[in-house]
């Protein structure tokens, strides 16, 4: 009789609270965006169920001795698996239609608007009382404007660990919503004949340009800005052994087998920031907000600057390419191709997007380093 | 005497941005001077022999393993 | 020549103790059983080897900075190695025949008796002086009774890890020895006619069954029994990855890269506890005797269980894939195929006798989370 | 008073039998109430859409991957 | 004004130390190496890549929480990456050629000479007061002339972690300059009809042979020398599993996602040893000497075995296959193989190198195993 | 009394040549050994065995994989 008192007393039915049934709700939510609506899968299906694995009651998963746990201080405390992502994603970039135009990489500076805009409404919101964040705080959830999973998470664990789920839903959430956020704002500010502006033929890029890119990146960070060096170092790196042709074997696993695991334990260790009572906190709602806000602003920044570009050039830009600086690799090129599509069914944009796109990811991780600088 | 946190945001904004610039103008200066320097040294010809080399030790690793 | 005798006295041959030469020769043996006779070649090559590499006298390998013991304390003390296991086992298996046939559930929750009919021996043996089992220890052995080889190291690992390397041997060999084991129990328990009986086919399953069974199982988990969630958890994680079909890549890494590296190195932490001191003990007689019993216990339950289903229901079950249940995934309902096929040679019986083979990794991992409740 | 380690045994596997029967009947009826649900959903048109973009998706990925 | 001035002092440019400067530009000349001349590449880009990162200025990547420095402390100092790139090998290597004529190991014996005469030529600079080495620090260093990196790492690692970087750099350069350093030499000591000796067929190894060498050769190193236990252990580990045909899922991933990934993080972590501070101290220029000096003698003793052993036998070995004894494996064999072309273009020596070629690998392991057993 | 540096590199010297060369020897005399048993016993068609199961269960694995 006592033994099944103690089972009862061990089991979830009684130990369970409203905020646990909450979060596995929203959990269930976001494999149910992950799985049916196919919203960022990779990080949505990982995180969620890291997040259902987090809130179940009585049991060491995601805190103490737990596997999530371990895995969050192992890989995420020490930054490991994003700069390890970074690595895979810049295996997996090609470069190429930055390189053939390397204009484009202002519009994938302006985006970055979004992040800094985002920090100064996380300040305005405390000043006002509203909310109550920290500067370091502001910094955090600023980058979700970066559109950018890996920096996001590494900024966040960085500046504001306990806010780190939050962030990171926010940010691959929002990712994945780049078909439903940017177009009317990249409608609403551009006209029907700038849609329609086609843009020359990118050239061809030779194998040594290629080489010699993150080459050159990296000691152009090195010079300048060192804080942002692990980050885009390690996508440097990545790119690299993909453009080198001498370490195929090395590229492979890393685009593969090395990307795919830690993507797997990155979004478990992220799920274990979904615990009822770290999550379900005010400042969730304000991050999911301005999170929403920084993507808006950082949309329109692109879009406005490739329309001043236009001003003060000859050789026109596409103002929807943009909008594509946000990074939100490779959506918001896509994005950009789709609305070009509709207003010029003959005007394929999808490389010419391409070239912001991956100078979001550029900006996006300078803007992290100059966060870092500041804060640490 | 302490800023204000709007204050501080709105530095870091103007800092943070203008960094973020100088930065990507100086990485299509670098980006430019590269590709002029590269054209005019055309070294490509002699990247492809290389691509072509590893394939054969590709080639030859595979035979290696599949023969053992 | 004083140098000389320093090399001789560094020497295997002069350090070497008689119980270094016995678990060399027992760990030639497993690896024999795994090479030559195919016993669960990707276990007791490892554990065989890692053994080996233990019993080598005046080197740190299985012990203090040496890789073995590195990886025992990183893999296996923290759970993470049997936990990311689970994960493969759910990636690579098709529950499709259990949701085809829900009913063999309790074919798989029978033959777990194996596993508690264990433990009350170890305490017996105890109670009668002849054995000194602990009850946590006693837990521990049982658990060889679920076939089941990472919810053995799990369970072990938690409750008795000195027992460890005995228990993981124990419970691979006999999985191995599943063909030799089970055919003779279950012919006695059953006439030729009930091992004719055929069984309807399978109906089919649909796709959006297959995704939410794993969350089922995880929510049901969660509900009743927390302390099984780590196991059952990452299990249901792995399953979900496979069956979503939004995450093939991760699913395929999790099935291939992911489960073949944790493997080879649970295998070698596992034979890190084959050193001599810790295995060559009287205990470890006593664990192989009565896992041992546990498999035949276990084996005779499912096929009793089967029997008794058909008293009760209309639609009959082949006693025989009650053997299934013990688990040992495949070969439990492989062997249930064959004495079937003895019996019958138009009746295959392998897809209805896979349903209560993975109803038996289910309840083994219950089993163990009853344990770890009531033990911890 | 101290229980016999025997004692302890028996209802150990009593109640730990218990349990594994009382879950594996929960998921048993867990199962059939999911299977009748879905059965009544039809989803699954929905769910082959989901499969054949995928397909594109992979078959996008991997041209993307051969012709860098 | 302030803040500008604070992103000043924050940049590489203000930082910067010339150290750094010519550190960055080595690691460009090594990146050049490996890339443009194919020089070892798996090995030099990354090595090359991890120096770059380790001497940005003003950021912790090679020191403290930084990536490689964790990477460092993880995987090299525990010894784990260079044990699993040696369980890596074993599972990419064929002792057929070794096993069809067990002689060759003699070559492989003899041209370990180079490690020992390089130790005893460090004492010497010291004794002279030219340079400054400890007897662990010359054992260190005199490894380099096993021509074996992950054997040179491993020691290098144990015996004397400062010198890691100009050793690993040492080690893999002279390795990739295998084709220019040996064919010298090998003429100097050969004469034309020497070169043109041809060797018998091998004869076919069988399946059990191959299976029973790991084992062999692991036995006798527990006996003789358990030092070397871990290297050879973890070589004939992989050997096993590649050769015993019941666990090739295993052997595969071994020698492609899980070698891979090693690669990188062993890569990064030994560039993470080439900061400026530790890297450009008088001794690296020492142990670049020495390390060229090995590679010389351990060639010419291979060479100068064979005439030894063809003085005694009947059956002739083409004493260039000698030179192939230091490992460097496959380079050293390849060579051998295009130097005896020369000499007589009919006569295909490369399998007949590549006995004593892994005979080197299996010899300096065995060194090494005597350097550890002495110095710790 | 301390030995020089070089008297004691002149050892090591000696004594770990001599190691090498004793144990190479030694693997060579155990694997000269074994070829002899090994082809006194001729167990090799037995192995054969073993590959030809073994493609058979890859096969039935990559099956069952595919039609999952
Ligand atoms: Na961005
Ligand atoms: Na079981
Ligand atoms: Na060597």
């Amino acid at each position: 009789m006592q033994l099944i008192l103690e089972i009862w007393h061990g089991s979830g039915l009684y130990q369970i609270s409203g905020g646990q049934v909450a979060m596995i709700v929203i959990c269930l939510g976001l494999l149910y965006l992950g799985i049916v609506k196919k919203f960022e899968p990779l990080l949505l299906v990982t995180i969620g169920f890291g997040g259902l694995l987090s809130n179940i009651p009585g049991v060491e998963i995601a805190t103490g001795d737990g596997l999530l746990h371990l895995t969050y201080v192992v890989g995420i405390e020490t930054g490991a698996f994003p700069l390890i992502i970074f690595m895979g994603v810049g295996a997996l970039t090609d470069f190429g239609p930055l390189l053939a135009n390397p204009r484009t990489l202002f519009l994938g500076a302006a985006a970055q608007f979004g992040i800094f805009a985002t920090l100064l409404g996380a300040l305005g919101l405390t000043e006002l009382g509203v909310m109550d964040f920290t500067v370091k705080e502001a910094a955090a959830i600023g980058i979700i404007g970066g559109a950018d999973g890996p920096t996001a998470i590494y900024v966040a664990g960085q500046l504001a660990p306990h806010l780190l789920g939050a962030i990171a839903v926010a940010a691959y959430s929002y990712m994945a919503l780049v078909p439903l956020i940017q177009p009317p704002i990249m409608k609403l500010l551009t006209s029907e004949s700038e849609r329609k502006i086609q843009m020359v033929q990118l050239r061809e890029v030779s194998k040594t340009e290629r080489i010699l890119f993150p080459l050159t990146l990296l000691l152009l960070v090195a010079l300048l800005l060192p804080t942002a060096a692990p980050l885009i170092g390690m996508l440097a790196f990545g790119n690299l052994m993909r453009e080198c042709g001498v370490v195929d074997r090395l590229s492979d696993t890393t685009q593969n087998a090395l990307i795919n695991i830690v993507t797997i334990f990155l979004g478990l260790a992220v799920g274990s920031k979904l615990s009822a009572d770290q999550f379900l906190v005010t400042s969730t709602l304000g991050i999911l907000l301005l999170g929403m806000v920084a993507f808006a602003i950082g949309t329109a920044s692109g879009v406005l600057m490739a329309k001043l570009m236009n001003k003060l050039s000859t050789n026109p830009v596409n103002p929807l390419i943009g909008a594509a600086g946000v990074s939100a690799v490779p959506m918001a090129a896509r994005v950009a191709n789709k609305v070009g599509l509709e207003a010029n069914p003959h005007n394929i944009l999808l490389m010419h997007a391409m070239g912001p796109n991956v100078a979001g990811v550029i900006g996006s991780a300078i803007a992290a380093g100059v966060m870092i600088m500041f804060m640490t | 005497m302490e800023q204000s946190l709007l204050n501080q945001g709105v530095t870091l904004m103007l800092v943070g941005m203008g960094t973020v610039f100088v930065f990507l103008t100086a990485l299509v200066v670098a980006m430019s001077l590269m590709a002029v320097i590269v054209r005019r040294m055309r070294p490509d010809t002699a990247v492809v022999d290389i691509s072509d080399e590893e394939i054969a030790a590709i080639g030859a690793a595979i035979r290696r393993h599949r023969c053992k």
